[in-house]
């Protein structure tokens, strides 16, 4: 068993005949980020949703800490309660205020009383520059600051390892800025991340590693300056080939 | 009893040249259009038939019809739910049977004949209920009582009996009957002939515990048209059936029975 | 570039005005001729005085009124009891029929059984079957008050109209919700009850009032067991005097129920469609 | 990274299939458990052979069915009818409630008083009113026969209804779906036709079903006005025979008709999620 | 009068009490392409929005090949008959085929033959890459495909102007190019252009003149080349030193 705080081993999933997924192995030490990259479709999403039980896999095997948590025995709510999860389109419940968003889980999940996961909202949304947007409802933010706030959500909880969903794709260029320096601080204070990303340059600063997906493979691997730099994958360099064409790289 | 409706007193302008079969102002001309509800229970009806000729009510209808010069066969039977009976506009019959009992403020609405019949109210109830063995109208004092909507047995019960609970009021014979079968009721109230009829026909241990008067005497008339010129006819038809004693052995071959239940003072 | 002339603004402002003020004049008065002609048509008819007397006679509606009023409070009180159930129960039905798990499939079909016949049968036959049956079958414990019995039969048929309304509601929440409130640790039961439903609810409001409306209306369906309820008070007024206008004082007793209930609704869609009109504006 | 143990995935599946046997066994012992004690209860009961001789009784049903089977052509003719000008009346009234120019207040005041006013009185009072207060009018030239004056009455009635579905349809689509059908060149009204209705048409199904079904259940009222239809026949069957298996006969029609009709909607819904779901999937 | 196709004078706009628009004055000459750029809210929606008369303007005047069309008496059909637009979120309609979607505004607001417009549907879906889909429904097509229909949506109509608003902000960043080359090709055929875009190397690129909307004013407009090398206002600075933070520029 390795010191990883997140393995991935072998993990294969299809959605009706189309398989997705088609063995992916990867480890997620401690302190570690490891960026995903890949086209659309590849099976970024899918594989993070995988890991946080959202959905279920076909064969391999998911650790968390150790732990076998793709066993059919292990009950998910506890293993997400341990995870923090963002998404692409921020999903933050419409009908609550931002404070509501933040203090839902640690109260209803993690039994924190009523007050006190509200106090450390409050504290934490600060810290991420959102005092005094407290009780207003998400719809109010513009999408920075709605994104923010989903990775608030997904902090109040203390997970032990964070997966980001494409967190700055939704977003309008000159609001992603404020994200990512947000993520590199969390990567400062050690916070363990597996990062799907399209944001190449921002993978290249702050991954340890950069895991290229093709076709629901992990086909390529390795350092990030290498990885920018030399690919040495034809289907690696027709994909960073694209993101030059489309001035993203 | 109550004074003569409004509508009777007219009875004396009718002549017996204007109420010939040619001279009536009828929906159909040449067919005298009668209207009842459905379905219609016995004594008052048979076999739900109107047109058969058989039952107090279609007998009553038969006999009037003769006397304005009608044979049976220019006799057309339509069904009027009660509840259109007295709808304001056109009416689709010349006149309707229907059990109804005269007051003067339908008779404002419509036109009334003269009575056709007084019916007594009875009270029914299964055998070993609480009241099976009352003797008078104030041991039913705290009986739950079940009746029918659209009769005069509503306002017999609330005015006469005056009982403790409220009465329980149902659509129709059958749904009155069941709560009785249910004991959700300890007794229905309905006119004495109805109350013969469900005992023999469609209860077993059943018992009539007995019959009252309602105040002024629940008088049944057919409902015409308010203002309608048959009224006229239909009043001098009946005066000369009552007097010619065929409407007193219409009614004693169909009601006979009625006799045997005891008074409840 | 040119310079903007000066008064295009006051121009384009009372042109709008005028236009405006054209389609209102246009709107009223085509409004009021309709209407007013409708109205002299009728209470110029040689038949109106006959219908004003069977209909909207002040004198029968004075004389009923109070009966009718009083009443009303069975309805009031029946109609708020069965709706709490209803409520309730519909939405038990609907996330049993939202399950997908195979293991629930024999629940499916019940719940999709109760549904379809519950639905499908007159409400009225389901009164007679639970008000005049259950008493029949002379069990003991059973509630045998019509009142309550005709409660049950309505909660039941109702629950099948608001199950499948909640279950559109549910239906039109997007998955991500779901998949965002596990996410943060939330139980299938929590994501539920604090994510989906309070979102699936507001979406349907419209249709829910509707139910609502027709249940307080049929509420006068267990009058057929015997109690005395608004409608059925104003059925006996209008037989025994043979004059349609108790009725209609029923009829403003209603509409003094749901008008209010609908107004508050719009305010209330109007509201929550500024505050959670969705994630991203698209 | 160490291999995979290659029985990993055969553990699983099984472990997965004996986890939903168990839930499906669950599911079933408890509902027969739970139907089947329901049902002994009731068929043990002593009063069970009185219920089902006034409930469920073959030979009454065999001499009400033909009769009433005959009459609920009435019944089928009038749905169809009504049910295409309610859709049309309804929609109508949704489009004047949603429109927003101020020279549309006078029309919008109507609509909103027609549906609050027709929605909040009970049917059965529209059907009196225009049934017996219009040939009472003796206008010439309006229409007498009871059928068509009964399937006004409804048609007002279920429009209020159906146009508060359209309304909350209408809503629920977002304002950018009319904004780029204008922008290809579209008027208000083809944008509103083409683009805005079959969506939120699609959205609203569920609810509109079920004013369907009462709708279908509702024609049932126009008897007070006389015609005989289906259910106006099982009451007199059944009043006349003290057997209420008529009406049981009768709600078996109703449900070869609204079964059907909701297992097709089902279907549509399902195809319709898959293929509208929307634009970005969020 | 100028020789422009599409001229904006003095545009003023409000929603309630906020001025979303405040004096904007610009022009695009035939076959000319003006990129307008600035922070999300900076009003570039609105006024693309107000030149399609989907919003009304509140003051100033907009004239299209010299006739005023913000006249109360001009009919906004017909104008929007003569000007295509394409949305950030693609605004397919979901109910219809993609070929659908493309020949309605034909057939029903221009009149064409059905068959026709169906006809030069296809041969327009075949030339941008889009042969053989023509039956299926938007959402079983990636982003850059829809954005494509979305595009042939608006120039089965012939427009005499194109109005873009941020047709590549919601594309996953590889499929970005393939959206721009097209627009790019659009450019070389001639077409005139309006665009909102947050891609700055390709507004260099293809863009005739650049207008920096800031706050509801273009405070700076020019030679793309200068602007992107030397913007003057310190406004635009900024923002462009924000896009350099997440790697945009
Ligand atoms: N619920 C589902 N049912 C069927 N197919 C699905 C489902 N979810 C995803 N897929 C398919 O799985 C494949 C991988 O999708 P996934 O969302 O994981 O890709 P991705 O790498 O995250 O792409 P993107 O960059 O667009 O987010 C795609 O082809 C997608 O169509
Ligand atoms: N319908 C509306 N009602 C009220 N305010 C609005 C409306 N539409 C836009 N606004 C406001 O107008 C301002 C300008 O919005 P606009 O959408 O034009 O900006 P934008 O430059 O297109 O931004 P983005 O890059 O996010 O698309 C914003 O502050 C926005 O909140
Ligand atoms: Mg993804
Ligand atoms: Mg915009």
């Amino acid at each position: 068993m390795s010191d990883a705080v997140l393995e991935v081993r072998g993990v294969t999933k299809s959605y009706g005949d189309v398989q997705v997924l088609r063995g992916i192995d990867l480890a997620v030490r401690e302190h570690e980020a490891i960026a995903l990259i890949g086209a659309s479709g590849s099976g970024k999403s899918t594989l993070l949703r995988c890991i946080d039980l959202l959905d279920d896999i076909d064969d391999g095997d998911v650790f968390l800490d150790g732990e076998v948590i793709t066993d059919p025995a292990c009950e998910p709510v506890q293993v997400r309660r341990r995870l923090g999860m963002v998404f692409q389109a921020f999903n933050l419940f419409p009908h609550m205020t931002i404070l509501e968003n933040v203090a839902l889980a640690p109260e209803r999940a993690h039994g924190v009383d009523r007050r006190e996961a509200r106090e450390r909202g409050r504290e934490l949304l600060a810290r991420f520059g959102l005092a005094g947007r407290e009780d207003e409802y998400p719809d109010r933010l513009s999408g920075g600051q709605q994104q923010r706030v989903a990775l608030v959500r997904a902090l109040a909880t203390r997970p032990r390892a964070l997966l980001l969903d494409e967190i700055t794709s939704a977003l309008d260029p000159e609001l992603v800025g404020e994200v990512l320096s947000l993520v590199r601080d969390l990567k400062a204070e050690g916070m363990t991340m597996l990062i799907a990303t399209h944001e190449m340059g921002f993978a290249r600063e702050v991954a340890n590693e950069v895991c290229f997906l093709h076709d629901g493979q992990i086909i390529e691997h390795g350092d990030p300056e290498r990885m920018f730099t030399a690919p040495e994958r034809e289907e690696t360099q027709r994909f960073l080939r694209r993101l030059l064409d489309a001035r993203r790289l | 009893g109550s004074s003569t409706s409004s509508s009777t007193s007219s009875a004396t302008a009718a002549t017996a040249a204007t109420c010939t079969k040619d001279q009536l102002a009828l929906v159909n001309s040449g067919t005298l259009t009668v209207g009842t509800d459905k379905p219609g229970y016995p004594p008052y009806i048979v076999d739900d038939k109107p047109a058969n000729g058989k039952g107090f009510e279609s007998a009553v209808s038969y006999a009037i019809a003769k006397q304005l010069g009608f044979t049976p066969s220019q006799v057309k039977w339509i069904v009027v739910p009660f509840n259109s009976s007295y709808a304001p506009g056109p009416k689709t019959f010349d006149f309707d049977i229907n059990q109804v009992s005269i007051t003067p403020k339908r008779a404002t609405a419509v036109s009334f004949s003269s009575p056709y019949y007084t019916a007594p109210q009875a009270v029914l109830t299964l055998k070993g209920s609480k009241v099976e063995n009352a003797t008078s109208l104030a041991d039913l004092k705290d009986a739950k009582l079940g009746v029918q909507v659209g009769t005069t047995s509503l306002s017999a019960v609330q005015d006469v009996i005056k009982p403790s609970q409220q009465p329980a009021v149902f659509n129709d014979s059958n749904d009155t009957v069941s709560a009785l079968k249910n004991k959700s009721v300890d007794a229905i109230v309905v006119d004495l002939p109805t109350a013969i009829y469900l005992r023999d026909a469609e209860l077993s241990g059943a018992k009539v515990v007995g019959q009252f008067a309602v105040p002024g005497g629940d008088r049944w008339g057919v409902v015409l048209k308010k203002g309608s010129g048959l009224t006229a006819c239909v009043n001098q038809a009946i005066s000369k059936l009552r007097s010619s004693g065929e409407l007193d052995s219409i009614t004693k071959q169909w009601m006979s029975s009625s006799a045997n239940a005891p008074e409840l003072q | 570039m040119t310079t903007v002339p000066v008064d295009r603004r006051a121009a384009r402002e009372l042109a709008r005005r005028r236009k405006a003020r054209r389609g209102t004049l246009i709107a009223v008065v085509s409004s009021v001729v309709v209407l007013g002609g409708l109205a002299a048509i009728v209470l110029t008819s040689s038949g109106w005085p006959a219908v004003k007397s069977t209909f909207f006679s002040w004198s029968a509606f004075k004389t009923s009124f109070p009966d009718i009023l009083k009443a009303f409070w069975i309805d009031v009180k029946l109609f708020i009891a069965v709706e709490a159930v209803v409520l309730v129960l519909g939405l038990v039905i609907a996330l049993v029929r939202t399950t997908r798990a195979p293991a629930l499939f024999p629940l499916r079909l019940l719940s999709t059984l109760w549904v379809d016949i519950l639905r499908g049968v007159p409400t009225i036959l389901v009164v007679y079957l639970i008000g005049f049956g259950i008493p029949a079958l002379q069990l003991s414990g059973l509630p045998t008050d019509p009142v309550v019995l005709g409660g049950i039969a309505l909660a039941m048929s109702y629950s099948a109209y608001v199950a499948e309304v909640y279950r559109a509601g549910i239906h039109s929440v997007h998955p991500s919700q779901r998949a965002a409130a596990l996410a943060v640790g939330l139980t299938q039961t929590q994501a539920m009850r604090r994510v989906v439903l309070p979102q699936a609810v507001r979406r349907v409001l419209a249709p829910l009032l509707n139910d609502f409306i027709s249940l307080q209306k049929d509420v006068a369906l267990v009058s057929v067991l015997g109690p005395l309820e608004a409608f059925r008070v104003a059925q006996i007024n209008a037989a025994e005097n043979f004059n349609y206008t108790p009725l209609i004082a029923a009829a403003l007793l209603y509409l003094a129920v749901t008008v209010p209930l609908a107004r508050m609704l719009d305010r209330m869609q109007a509201r929550s469609r500024d505050v959670t009109s969705g994630t991203v504006p698209l």
